[in-house]
C-alpha cells in the first residue's frame, strides 16, 4: 500500500529529527567547550536536562491566564509539525506522497511557534517576558522575509516551493552545477540560521542575564514539564533549520526506495550535513562576541541583501 | 380666463402689498402675508397647468407665459410661501430683540409683496421693455428691503446694491434697445410688437448678427451683474449678507434667477441670430470665472451669510456653465439647477437666519453645537449644505451630474477639470465651516428657546422639494423642462 | 424736415452730448457737474424733437417733453436739493486724477466708434452716429461713477449714461414704444428718489458720504 | 451612559433583526448565483431620472462581494443591539444609518448601471459619515468625519468623470453600454480613465497615500459600524477596481495594459508595508486595526495587480487565475477576521470604555470569550496557519513566485520584491498582534476600568462567533472556498476557474497547480497539518504529565525579587520600541521627556515621557496642501477692497473686455 509506506517514511524521519535535535545542541556545546579548552558536558547532557525538567514540579505565575499552560504544548506541536515537510532520508517525489506542506508553510509554522511563545511571555506580566517577546519578534520579522527570499530564489529555479520536490530535482542535477544565486542564497541562509537558532552573535543561548536574553527571556516564567516542551521545541527548531539548509542546497544521497543500503547511505549523508552545519554554528559562536541588540539589524541586513540578490539574479 | 391670470397674479400681489400699508396689527399682517403667498402659489400653479396643457399663453400683447416662464413662476411662488411661513417666527424674534420696530412692520411686508410682484412681472413679461422695467423695479424695492434695518452696514450694502445693479440694468436696457433696433430694422420698420420677445424670436435668424452680438454682450454684462456672475458679482455678498434673512432668501433664491431669466431670453435670440458658439462662449466664460472666483472667498470666509452669498455666485456660475455647454442636456440641466439651487439656497439662508438669531452673530467661529440646541435646524442646515456641496440624495447633485455630462459631451475637458477642482475645494471649505457650527457643544449664553412649529413647516416644505428632486424628477416637471429646453435651443 | 438733414443734426447733437459728458468728467465742482447733466438732457430733448420732426412720430415729441421736464429740471433740482440739505464740500474729489480720466475717456470714445464702424449695413437701423455716441455716453457715465468719490456725482454719472441710452433709443428706427419710454423714465425717477433717501439717511445716521463706506469686504 | 426606554430598545432590536434577515436573504441569493448556478440575476428599477434608467444586476463578481457584505452585516446585526444598549447616542439614528449604509453597500455591489452605482456609492459615504460623527460633541470625531467626507468626495469627482465620459460615448449608463463605449476608446484614454478610477476607488479603499482619513474615521464609528467600514466598505471600493479594471475598461481581447498592473502592484506593495508599519506604533486598539485594513487592502491589490500583469494572452492564464483567486479570497478572509477583531475591540471598549491599550491588560480572566475570539482573529490576520489568513497569503506567494519566474525581467523582479515585502508584512503583522493581544488582554490590569471589566452579553459573543466560524472554515476547507471564486474569476479572466487551477485534489488540498504554465505542482493540506498539529498537541499534553504527577504551585512573576505590580508590565510603546528605532527613517519619531527634580537635580520626582511617530503621507502631502490652499485663499481675499468705485470699475472693465473679445464677428 503506497500511502501507508509514505506515511511510514514521513513518521520515521520526523521522529528521527525530533530525537536527534538535542544531540545537535549537545554537540555544539561540546565543540564550544573544547574550543575553549574545557572538558565540557557530555553529548547527551540535553537529554538529561529534558528528563530532569519532565520530572520537576511546576511554578506558575499567579497573574497568568489559563492559556499559559497550553502554550508550551502548542509551541512544541507547531515546531514538530514542521518536521514532516522536510526531506530527511527520503525524497519521495511524485504523486504518491500525500501533500503536507511546503517551505512557506514550514516557515509559517515556525512563526506560529514564535508568536505563541511571545504571547506566553506577555501572559505572565513582568518586564522581562515582554522585553524578550519584543526582541524575539523583532529579530523574527527581520529574519523571516530574508529566509523566504532565500527559499524563493531556490524555489524559482525548481519551479516549486515544495521542499521534497526541490530536493528531488536538485538531487538529479550534479551538485556542483551551481549558479551564483545559490551561493548568495546559501550565504544568506547561513547568516539567518545563526539568528533563527538563537546563536551568538544574535542571541546567547547560555546566558541567563535578564537584560541580554532574547529567546531565554521569554521562557523565564516556564518551568518543569512546560519548560521541557519548549526546550525540546527549541532543539527541534534548530535541527529543522539545519535540515532545511541541507535540503535546499545539498540534497545529496537521499533515498528513493527502502533498501537498507540506501537508507544507510542517506543516514550517513544526513549525519555529514548536520555535522558540517553544526560545526559551523559552533565555530561562529565561539569566535564571535554577541552583538548589541540594535546592531543586529545591520548584521541581518547582510543576509537580507544576499537573499534579495539571489532572488533578483534568479528572476532576471 | 387663463390669459387674464397673467396680469391678475402680479396685480393681486401688488394689491396685497398696498392693502398691507393700511394694516397695523402684527397678526393680521402675518396672516395676510401667508395667505397672500399661498394664493400666489395657487395662481402660479394654475398658470402652469394651463401652459402645460395648452402651450404658451399671452395677454395684453405684453405678457406671456411659456414653459420657461412657469419654471421661474412656480419657484417664486414656492419660495414666497416658505419665506412667509418662516417670517412668522423670524419676525417674533426680531421684534423681541428690538431689531425691528413694530410701527414699521407694515412697510416691510408691503415692500416684500411689491418685490414679489415685480419679480412676477419680470418673468411674465413678453415685451422686453416691460421685462427691463420690472427688473429695475425689483432693484428699487429690494434695495429698500436690504437697507431696511437702517444700520450703517445695511445702508452701505443697499447703496452698493442699487448703484451697481442699476448700472448693470442700464447696460441691459441698452442691449434691449439694440436688439429692438435690429428687429425693427429686420421688419423694415414695421413696429408691430417689435419689442416682444416672441415676435423677435420668430424672426431671429433674419436679425443682423453684428448688432445682436453687441446687444447680447451688453445684456450679458448688465443682467449678469444683477444675477451675480463674477467678476461683476461684488455687490451680491454685501447685499445678501446685510438684508433681513427672509429677504436674503428671496434674493438668492428667486431674484438672481429672474436676472438669469432675462439672460436666457436674450440667449435664445442670440443663439438663433449668431449661432450657438457666440453666446455659449460668453456664458461659459462668465460661468467658469464665477466658480473660480467664488472658491477662495468661500474658503476664507467667517461670515455665515457672506459664505452663502458667495456660494450663490458659484451656483449662478454653474447654471451659466450648463447653458454654455449647451445642447439639450446642458440647457435642461441648467434649468433644473435653477429650481434646485433656488429651493436649497432659500432653505439654507432661512435656517442660517435662525442660527444667527440664536447666537446673535454671523461669525462662524463663534457658532457652535447648533445640533445640540436646535436639532431640527441643525439637521436641516447640514442637509442643505450637503445639497449645496453636491452630494446625493439631494437635488443639486443630479443637476450638477447632468451639467458635467453635458460638458463631457461638449468635449470641454479643461473647463471641467477646473470646475471639478473648484467644486471639490468648495465642498471641503463648506463642510469644514458648517461642521464647526453644527457640531460641538454650545456655550450657555445661547438662546435655547424651542423651535416654533409654523416656521419649521415652511422649512420642511423646502426640504421635501430638495430631497424629492434629489431622488426623482417627476414626470410633469420633466415635461415642462423638456419643453423649456425646446424653446431655448429649438 | 428731410431725413439726411435730421441725420446731420443728430450727429451734431451727438457731438454736443459727448462734449457735455466730457464736461462732467472734467468738472472739479459739484454744481458744474449737475448743470452739465441738465444741459445734456436739454440736448437730448432737442434730439428727440428733431427725430420727431424727421419721422413724424408724435411719441417722440412727447418723450422730448418728458425729458425736458424730468431729466433737465426735476432730477437736477433733486440733486441740488439734496446737496443743499446736507452741507457737504462742493468740490469733487477724484479717485484717479482727472487727466487720467480724460485719457481713458478718449480711449473709450475711440473704442465705441471702432466697434460700430465694424457693423456695416445695420447702421441704417439707427440714425447717424447715435449708436457709437450712445455706447460712448454710457461708458463715460460709468467712468464718472467709478472715478469720483461723492455719492451725488455717482448719481450724476448714472443720469449721464441713461441719457446715452435714451439717445440711441430715440435714434433707433423712430424711437421706442411710448409706454416703454415712460416706464423707463419712471424707473429712473424712482431709483433716483431711493438713492436720495439712502444718501440722506446715511448723512443723518453716520455723518459721512455713503460712497465712502467700505466696511463690507472679502 | 444613558439608559434607554424599553420601547426604544425594542425598536432597535427589531431594526437589527430586520437587517439580519435582509443579510441572510442576500447571502442566499449570492450563494445561488455563485454555486447554485442561477446565472446572472437582473432587475430593472422604476425610471427615476429622465436621462437614464436604473437597474440592478448580479453576476458572479457582484454576488461574491455581496456575500462579503452580508457575512459581516449578519454578525454586526447580531452584535449591534447589545452594543448600542450599553451606551449610545441616538440609537435609532445609528440603527437607521447602519441599515442605510448596508443597503447602499449592497446596492453598489449589485448596481447594473453607472448611475445606480454612483448614487449608492454616495449614499454609502453619507451613511457612514453619519455613523462616524454620531457623537456630535466630540470634536475629534467630527474632524475625522470631515477629512473622510472630503477625500471621499474628491474620489467621487474622479469617478464621475470616468462614468460620465463612458456614458457620454455609450449613450447610456448601464454597464453593457459603458463596456462597448470603452472598447471604442484609444488605449491612452482608457489608461487615463483607469488611473482616475484607481484614484477614486483608492481614496475609499485607503491605499497609500490616500489612506490618511481611514485610521481617523474608522475608529470613530461605533464598533460594529467600524467592522463594517473596515471589513466591507473598503471591499466595496475594491469591487469598483475589479469591475472597472478587469471588466468595463478592459480591452475586448488581448492583455490588460502593463502600466495598470505595475501601478496596482506597486501601490499594493507600498500600502501593505506602510499600513502595517504604522499600525505597529498605534496604542489605540481600534486605530491599530484600521491601519491593518490599509495593509490588507495592499495585499489584495498585490494579487490583483499580478493578475493584471499575467492576464490574457501572456501565456500564463492559470497563474493569472491563481493571483486573482488569491486576491478575492483574501478579500473574503479579511472581511471575516477584521470584522471579528473590530467586534472584539468593541466588546472591550463597551466593557471598559477605554480604547488605549496601555490602560487595559488582564482582561483574559475577566472576559474569556472576547479574549480567545480576539486571539483567533489575531492569528488569522497574522497569516499564521492553520487559519484563513494564511491560505490566501500562501496563494499570493505562489502566484508571485510562479508569476515572477514566468514574467522574468523587470516585472518578474517587481513580483519578487512584492513577495519579499509580503513576507515582511506578515512578520510585522505577527509582531503587531503579539503586542496588541498581549498588552490588551494579558498581564495585569493597568486601570480601574480594566480591573472591573466583565464579559459582554451573549448576543455580542454570538456575532463574534459567527465570524470566528468563518475564519476557521475558510482556513481549514479552502477547497470549498475556491468554488465560490469560480464565477467571478471566470467572468473577469475567462478560461478555467480557480477550483480547476488551485485545488488539485478535493476540498482538503490546496495546490498552486500551474501545470499549464509548465511549472510543477506544490500542494499543501492545511487540514492535514491542522489535524497533525492537534494530534501532536494532545500527545504532548498527555506526555508532559506522564513521568509522575509533579506538584503545581502559584507564585508571583519574577521581577528581580521585587513585589510585581502592573507597572512592571511591558507597555505597547516599549514593545514597539525596537522597530521604532530600526525603521526610524519612516517613522521620524519624536520624543520628549519631562523630568521634575526635587531640591537637588539628582532627586527626580516625576518623569514624563511623550513620544509620537508621524505618518509621512500626512505630513508631506496633506498638511502642506492644506496650508497652501488656505494661504492662497486668504491672500486673494485680502485683495478685495470694499470700495464701491472698485465695484463699478470692475463692471466697466468687464464690459469693455467683453466688447473687445466677443463683439468682433
Amino acid at each position: 500500500m503506497d500511502n501507508t509506506a509514505a506515511i511510514g517514511k514521513i513518521v520515521a524521519q520526523a521522529g528521527l529529527l525530533v530525537l536527534l535535535g538535542p544531540l545537535v545542541t549537545g554537540f555544539i556545546q561540546k565543540l564550544k567547550a573544547r574550543l575553549q579548552c574545557r572538558q565540557g558536558a557530555s553529548l547527551w547532557q540535553p537529554y538529561r536536562d529534558l528528563a530532569k525538567l519532565l520530572r520537576k514540579g511546576t511554578v506558575q505565575s499567579d497573574s497568568a491566564s489559563p492559556f499559559f499552560r497550553a502554550i508550551p504544548v502548542l509551541v512544541l506541536a507547531a515546531t514538530v509539525t514542521t518536521t514532516v515537510m522536510l526531506p530527511v532520508l527520503w525524497a519521495p517525489a511524485g504523486a504518491a506522497r500525500l501533500p503536507m506542506g511546503d517551505a512557506i508553510l514550514l516557515l509559517a509554522l515556525l512563526a506560529l511557534a514564535r508568536f505563541l511563545c511571545a504571547i506566553g511571555a506577555l501572559d505572565a506580566g513582568g518586564a522581562f517576558g515582554g522585553m524578550g517577546a519584543s526582541r524575539e519578534m523583532t529579530v523574527g520579522l527581520l529574519v523571516e522575509p530574508a529566509m523566504m527570499m532565500a527559499v524563493f530564489s531556490v524555489a524559482v529555479a525548481g519551479g516549486t516551493t515544495d521542499l521534497v520536490h526541490l530536493a528531488a530535482r536538485r538531487g538529479m542535477l550534479p551538485a556542483l552545477a551551481w549558479q551564483a544565486p545559490d551561493l548568495l542564497a546559501l550565504f544568506a541562509m547561513l547568516v539567518l540560521a545563526l539568528a533563527e537558532t538563537g546563536r551568538i552573535p544574535v542571541d546567547n543561548p547560555d546566558t541567563h542575564l535578564e537584560l541580554t536574553m532574547l529567546h531565554e527571556g521569554m521562557l523565564l516564567e516556564h518551568s518543569g514539564p512546560g519548560l521541557a516542551c519548549i526546550v525540546l521545541a527549541t532543539h527541534t527548531k534548530q535541527i529543522v533549520i539545519l535540515t532545511l539548509v541541507a535540503a535546499l542546497f545539498f540534497p545529496l544521497g537521499l533515498a528513493e526506495g527502502s533498501e537498507p543500503l540506501e537508507i544507510a547511505l542517506a543516514g550517513g549523508a544526513l549525519f555529514a550535513k548536520l555535522f558540517a552545519l553544526a560545526t559551523f554554528l559552533g565555530l561562529v559562536e565561539s569566535s564571535y562576541a554577541k552583538l548589541r541588540f540594535f546592531r543586529v539589524p545591520q548584521f541581518l541586513g547582510l543576509g537580507l541583501v544576499c537573499a534579495f540578490l539571489a532572488l533578483a539574479l534568479r528572476i532576471l | 380666463m387663463a390669459s387674464s391670470l397673467l396680469w391678475l397674479t402680479p396685480l393681486l400681489s401688488f394689491a396685497i402689498g398696498l392693502a398691507m400699508l393700511l394694516v397695523r396689527d402684527r397678526r393680521v399682517l402675518a396672516t395676510l402675508d401667508v395667505a397672500g403667498s399661498l394664493v400666489l402659489l395657487g395662481l402660479t400653479l394654475a398658470i402652469t397647468g394651463r401652459v402645460e396643457q395648452g402651450g404658451p399663453v399671452s395677454a395684453l400683447g405684453i405678457f406671456r407665459a411659456d414653459h420657461v416662464t412657469v419654471l421661474f413662476l412656480v419657484l417664486i411662488g414656492l419660495l414666497a410661501v416658505a419665506v412667509s411661513l418662516v417670517t412668522v417666527g423670524w419676525m417674533r424674534r426680531e421684534l423681541a430683540r428690538g431689531q425691528m420696530r413694530a410701527e414699521r412692520l407694515r412697510y416691510y411686508y408691503a415692500l416684500v409683496h411689491g418685490f414679489l410682484a415685480t419679480m412676477l412681472v419680470t418673468v411674465l413679461a413678453d415685451n422686453l421693455g416691460i421685462l427691463w422695467i420690472a427688473m429695475e423695479g425689483t432693484t428699487i424695492t429690494s434695495a429698500l428691503l436690504v437697507g431696511f434695518h437702517g444700520d450703517k452696514h445695511g445702508l452701505e450694502a443697499a447703496w452698493k446694491y442699487i448703484i451697481v445693479t442699476t448700472i448693470g440694468i442700464s447696460f441691459g436696457l441698452f442691449g434691449t434697445v439694440l436688439v429692438y433696433g435690429a428687429a425693427a430694422h429686420a421688419q423694415g420698420g414695421v413696429l408691430a410688437g417689435a419689442m416682444n420677445w416672441s415676435s423677435i424670436v420668430a424672426i431671429a435668424p433674419r436679425l443682423d448678427p453684428g448688432i445682436i452680438r453687441i446687444g447680447f454682450i451688453f445684456v450679458m454684462v448688465g443682467y449678469g451683474t444683477k444675477a451675480g456672475l463674477a467678476p461683476v458679482h461684488m455687490w451680491l455678498p454685501d447685499a445678501h449678507s446685510q438684508a433681513p434673512t427672509p429677504v436674503s432668501a428671496l434674493l438668492s433664491g428667486a431674484l438672481i434667477k429672474c436676472a438669469l431669466f432675462g439672460i436666457i431670453r436674450f440667449h435664445t435670440i442670440a443663439r438663433a441670430a449668431c449661432g450657438p458658439a457666440f453666446s455659449q462662449g460668453l456664458l461659459l466664460t462668465f460661468g467658469l470665472v464665477s466658480v473660480v472666483v467664488a472658491t477662495p472667498f468661500i474658503l476664507a470666509q467667517y461670515d455665515l451669510k457672506r459664505l452663502l452669498g458667495y456660494s450663490s455666485v458659484e451656483h449662478v456660475g454653474i447654471i451659466a456653465l450648463g447653458l454654455g455647454f449647451g445642447g439639450r442636456l446642458g440647457t435642461y440641466a441648467a434649468l433644473l439647477h435653477v429650481i434646485n439651487h433656488g429651493v436649497t439656497k432659500a432653505l439654507v439662508f432661512l435656517v442660517a437666519g435662525d442660527a444667527i438669531g440664536r447666537y446673535g452673530t454671523r461669525d462662524m467661529r463663534v457658532i457652535r453645537g447648533l445640533l445640540g440646541i436646535a436639532p431640527v435646524a441643525g439637521t436641516l442646515l447640514l442637509m442643505g449644505v450637503f445639497s449645496l456641496a453636491g452630494t446625493p440624495p439631494f437635488s443639486i447633485f443630479i443637476s450638477e451630474l447632468m451639467i458635467i455630462r453635458a460638458g463631457i459631451a461638449a468635449g470641454r475637458y479643461v473647463i471641467l477639470a477646473v470646475f471639478l477642482f473648484a467644486v471639490v475645494t468648495i465642498f471641503a471649505g463648506f463642510i469644514h465651516r458648517v461642521g464647526q457650527m453644527v457640531f460641538g457643544t454650545a456655550d450657555a449664553s445661547v438662546g435655547r428657546e424651542p423651535e416654533a412649529r409654523l416656521p419649521v413647516l415652511g422649512l420642511l416644505l423646502l426640504v421635501a422639494a430638495m430631497v424629492l428632486l434629489g431622488v426623482y424628477v417627476p414626470a410633469g416637471l420633466d415635461r415642462v423642462l423638456a419643453h423649456a429646453t425646446e424653446i431655448i435651443v429649438g | 424736415m428731410s431725413v439726411d438733414l435730421a441725420t446731420r443734426l443728430i450727429d451734431v447733437l451727438g457731438g454736443l452730448l459727448l462734449f457735455s459728458t466730457l464736461l462732467i468728467l472734467a468738472a472739479g465742482q459739484l454744481f458744474r457737474a449737475i448743470y452739465a447733466v441738465a444741459v445734456q438732457s436739454v440736448f437730448l430733448a432737442i434730439a428727440g424733437a428733431v427725430l420727431g420732426a424727421a419721422t413724424g412720430n408724435p411719441d417722440l415729441w412727447i418723450i422730448a417733453g418728458i425729458t425736458i421736464v424730468v431729466k433737465a429740471i426735476l432730477l437736477p433740482w433733486l440733486l441740488i436739493w439734496v446737496v443743499r440739505r446736507i452741507q457737504i464740500p462742493r468740490e469733487i474729489e477724484p479717485v484717479i486724477p482727472i487727466n487720467a480720466t480724460l485719457g481713458l475717456a478718449a480711449g473709450i470714445v475711440v473704442l465705441a466708434f471702432r466697434l460700430s464702424a465694424s457693423l456695416g449695413p445695420v447702421r441704417q437701423a439707427i440714425t447717424g452716429n447715435a449708436l457709437p455716441v450712445g455706447i460712448a455716453l454710457i461708458l463715460l457715465g460709468v467712468l464718472v461713477m467709478a472715478s469720483r468719490r461723492k455719492a451725488l456725482v455717482q448719481m450724476v454719472g448714472l443720469f449721464a449714461s441713461d441719457n446715452g441710452i435714451f439717445f440711441t433709443g430715440m435714434a433707433v428706427s423712430q424711437g421706442m414704444p411710448l409706454i416703454i419710454e415712460i416706464g423707463v423714465i419712471l424707473d429712473v425717477v424712482l431709483g433716483a428718489l431711493v438713492m436720495g433717501i439712502l444718501v440722506l439717511r446715511v448723512r443723518s445716521s453716520v455723518d459721512t458720504d455713503i460712497a465712502d463706506l467700505e466696511d463690507l469686504r472679502g | 451612559m444613558e439608559v434607554h426606554k424599553p420601547s426604544l430598545r425594542g425598536a432597535v432590536w427589531l431594526a437589527h433583526l430586520l437587517i439580519l434577515g435582509g443579510a441572510s436573504a442576500g447571502a442566499t441569493l449570492a450563494l445561488r448565483v455563485l454555486i447554485g448556478g442561477a446565472g446572472t440575476l437582473s432587475l430593472t428599477l422604476p425610471r427615476l431620472f429622465p436621462f437614464a434608467e436604473m437597474s440592478l444586476s448580479m453576476d458572479g463578481l457582484s454576488a461574491f462581494f455581496l456575500l462579503v457584505v452580508t457575512l459581516v452585516t449578519a454578525a454586526a446585526a447580531l452584535y449591534g443591539p447589545s452594543y448600542l444598549g450599553a451606551h449610545a447616542k441616538a440609537p435609532l439614528v445609528q440603527t437607521f444609518a447602519l441599515g442605510g449604509f448596508v443597503a447602499c453597500m449592497a446596492g453598489v455591489c449589485c448596481a447594473g448601471d453607472g448611475l445606480t452605482f454612483l448614487l449608492a456609492w454616495e449614499g454609502m459615504t453619507l451613511a457612514s459619515y453619519v455613523l462616524v460623527i454620531i457623537d456630535t460633541r466630540n470634536e475629534e470625531n467630527t474632524r475625522a468625519g470631515l477629512l473622510y467626507l472630503v477625500m471621499a468626495h474628491a474620489g467621487t469627482a474622479a469617478l464621475l468623470v470616468v462614468f460620465l465620459t463612458l456614458s457620454a460615448r455609450g449613450q447610456g449608463f448601464d454597464f453593457a453600454a459603458l463596456r462597448t463605449a470603452a472598447r471604442t476608446l484609444q488605449e491612452p484614454t482608457r489608461t487615463v480613465l483607469f488611473m482616475l478610477a484607481l484614484v477614486g476607488f483608492g481614496a475609499k479603499a485607503g491605499v497609500v497615500p490616500l489612506h490618511v482619513w481611514l485610521p481617523k474615521a474608522h475608529p470613530a464609528a461605533p464598533s460594529h459600524a467600524s467592522a463594517l467600514m473596515s471589513g466591507v466598505m473598503l471591499k466595496v471600493a475594491l469591487y469598483g477596481i475589479f469591475r472597472l479594471g478587469f471588466d468595463i475598461l478592459a480591452p475586448a481581447d488581448g492583455p490588460l495594459p502593463a502600466s495598470w498592473g505595475w501601478t496596482v502592484l506597486i501601490v499594493g506593495t507600498v500600502s501593505a508595508v506602510m499600513g502595517v508599519l504604522l499600525a505597529l506604533q498605534q496604542h489605540d486598539l481600534k486605530r491599530l486595526l484600521a491601519f491593518h485594513s490599509v495593509e490588507n487592502v495592499g495585499i489584495i491589490l498585490i494579487g490583483a495587480g499580478l493578475a493584471m500583469l499575467l492576464s490574457r494572452g501572456r501565456g500564463a492564464e492559470p497563474l493569472a487565475v491563481l493571483a486573482l483567486a488569491a486576491s478575492l479570497l483574501h478579500t473574503l478572509n479579511h472581511a471575516a477576521f477584521k470584522g471579528l477583531l473590530f467586534l472584539g475591540a468593541g466588546s472591550v471598549l463597551s466593557r471598559t470604555g477605554v480604547r488605549n491599550m496601555e490602560e487595559l491588560g488582564g482582561l483574559a480572566r475577566r472576559m474569556p470569550w472576547t479574549t480567545w475570539l480576539f486571539l483567533l482573529g489575531a492569528v488569522a490576520i497574522s497569516a499564521l496557519p492553520p487559519l484563513n489568513g494564511f491560505v490566501s497569503e500562501w496563494m499570493t506567494f505562489q502566484a508571485l513566485l510562479l508569476g515572477g519566474a514566468k514574467l522574468g525581467g523587470a516585472s518578474g523582479l517587481l513580483a519578487g520584491v512584492a513577495a519579499s515585502m509580503l513576507a515582511l508584512t506578515g512578520g510585522l503583522a505577527a509582531a503587531c498582534f503579539a503586542k496588541a493581544f498581549g498588552v490588551t488582554f494579558l498581564g495585569r490590569p493597568r486601570s480601574v476600568h480594566a480591573e472591573h471589566a466583565t464579559e459582554s452579553p451573549a448576543p455580542m459573543i454570538a456575532g463574534m462567533l459567527l465570524l470566528a466560524g468563518a475564519c476557521v472554515a475558510l482556513g481549514l476547507l479552502p477547497g470549498y472556498a475556491m468554488r465560490l471564486l469560480d464565477g467571478p474569476t471566470q467572468e473577469l479572466l475567462g478560461g478555467l476557474g480557480p477550483s480547476a487551477v488551485v485545488t488539485a485534489r478535493g476540498p482538503l488540498v490546496l495546490s498552486g497547480n500551474g501545470a499549464a504554465s509548465g511549472l510543477e505542482a506544490t500542494s499543501i493540506s492545511v487540514t492535514a497539518v491542522a489535524a497533525l498539529l492537534a494530534l501532536l498537541a494532545a500527545v504532548a499534553w498527555v506526555l508532559r504529565g506522564w513521568p509522575r504527577r509533579a506538584p503545581r504551585r502559584l507564585a508571583p512573576t519574577w521581577t528581580c525579587g521585587m513585589l510585581p505590580s502592573s507597572r512592571f508590565d511591558y507597555t505597547a510603546t516599549a514593545f514597539a520600541k525596537p522597530l521604532r528605532l530600526i525603521f526610524a527613517a519612516v517613522y521620524r519619531p519624536r520624543r520628549a521627556i519631562a523630568r521634575e527634580t526635587g531640591p537637588s537635580p539628582y532627586v527626580v520626582r516625576r518623569l514624563g515621557y511623550t513620544g509620537e511617530v508621524v505618518d509621512l503621507a500626512e505630513t508631506m502631502l496633506y498638511t502642506r496642501l492644506k496650508r497652501w490652499i488656505t494661504a492662497t485663499a486668504q491672500g486673494i481675499r485680502a485683495y478685495s477692497t470694499g470700495r464701491i468705485h472698485g465695484y463699478i470699475a470692475f463692471v466697466l472693465v468687464t464690459l469693455v473686455l467683453a466688447l473687445l473679445f466677443f463683439a468682433r464677428v
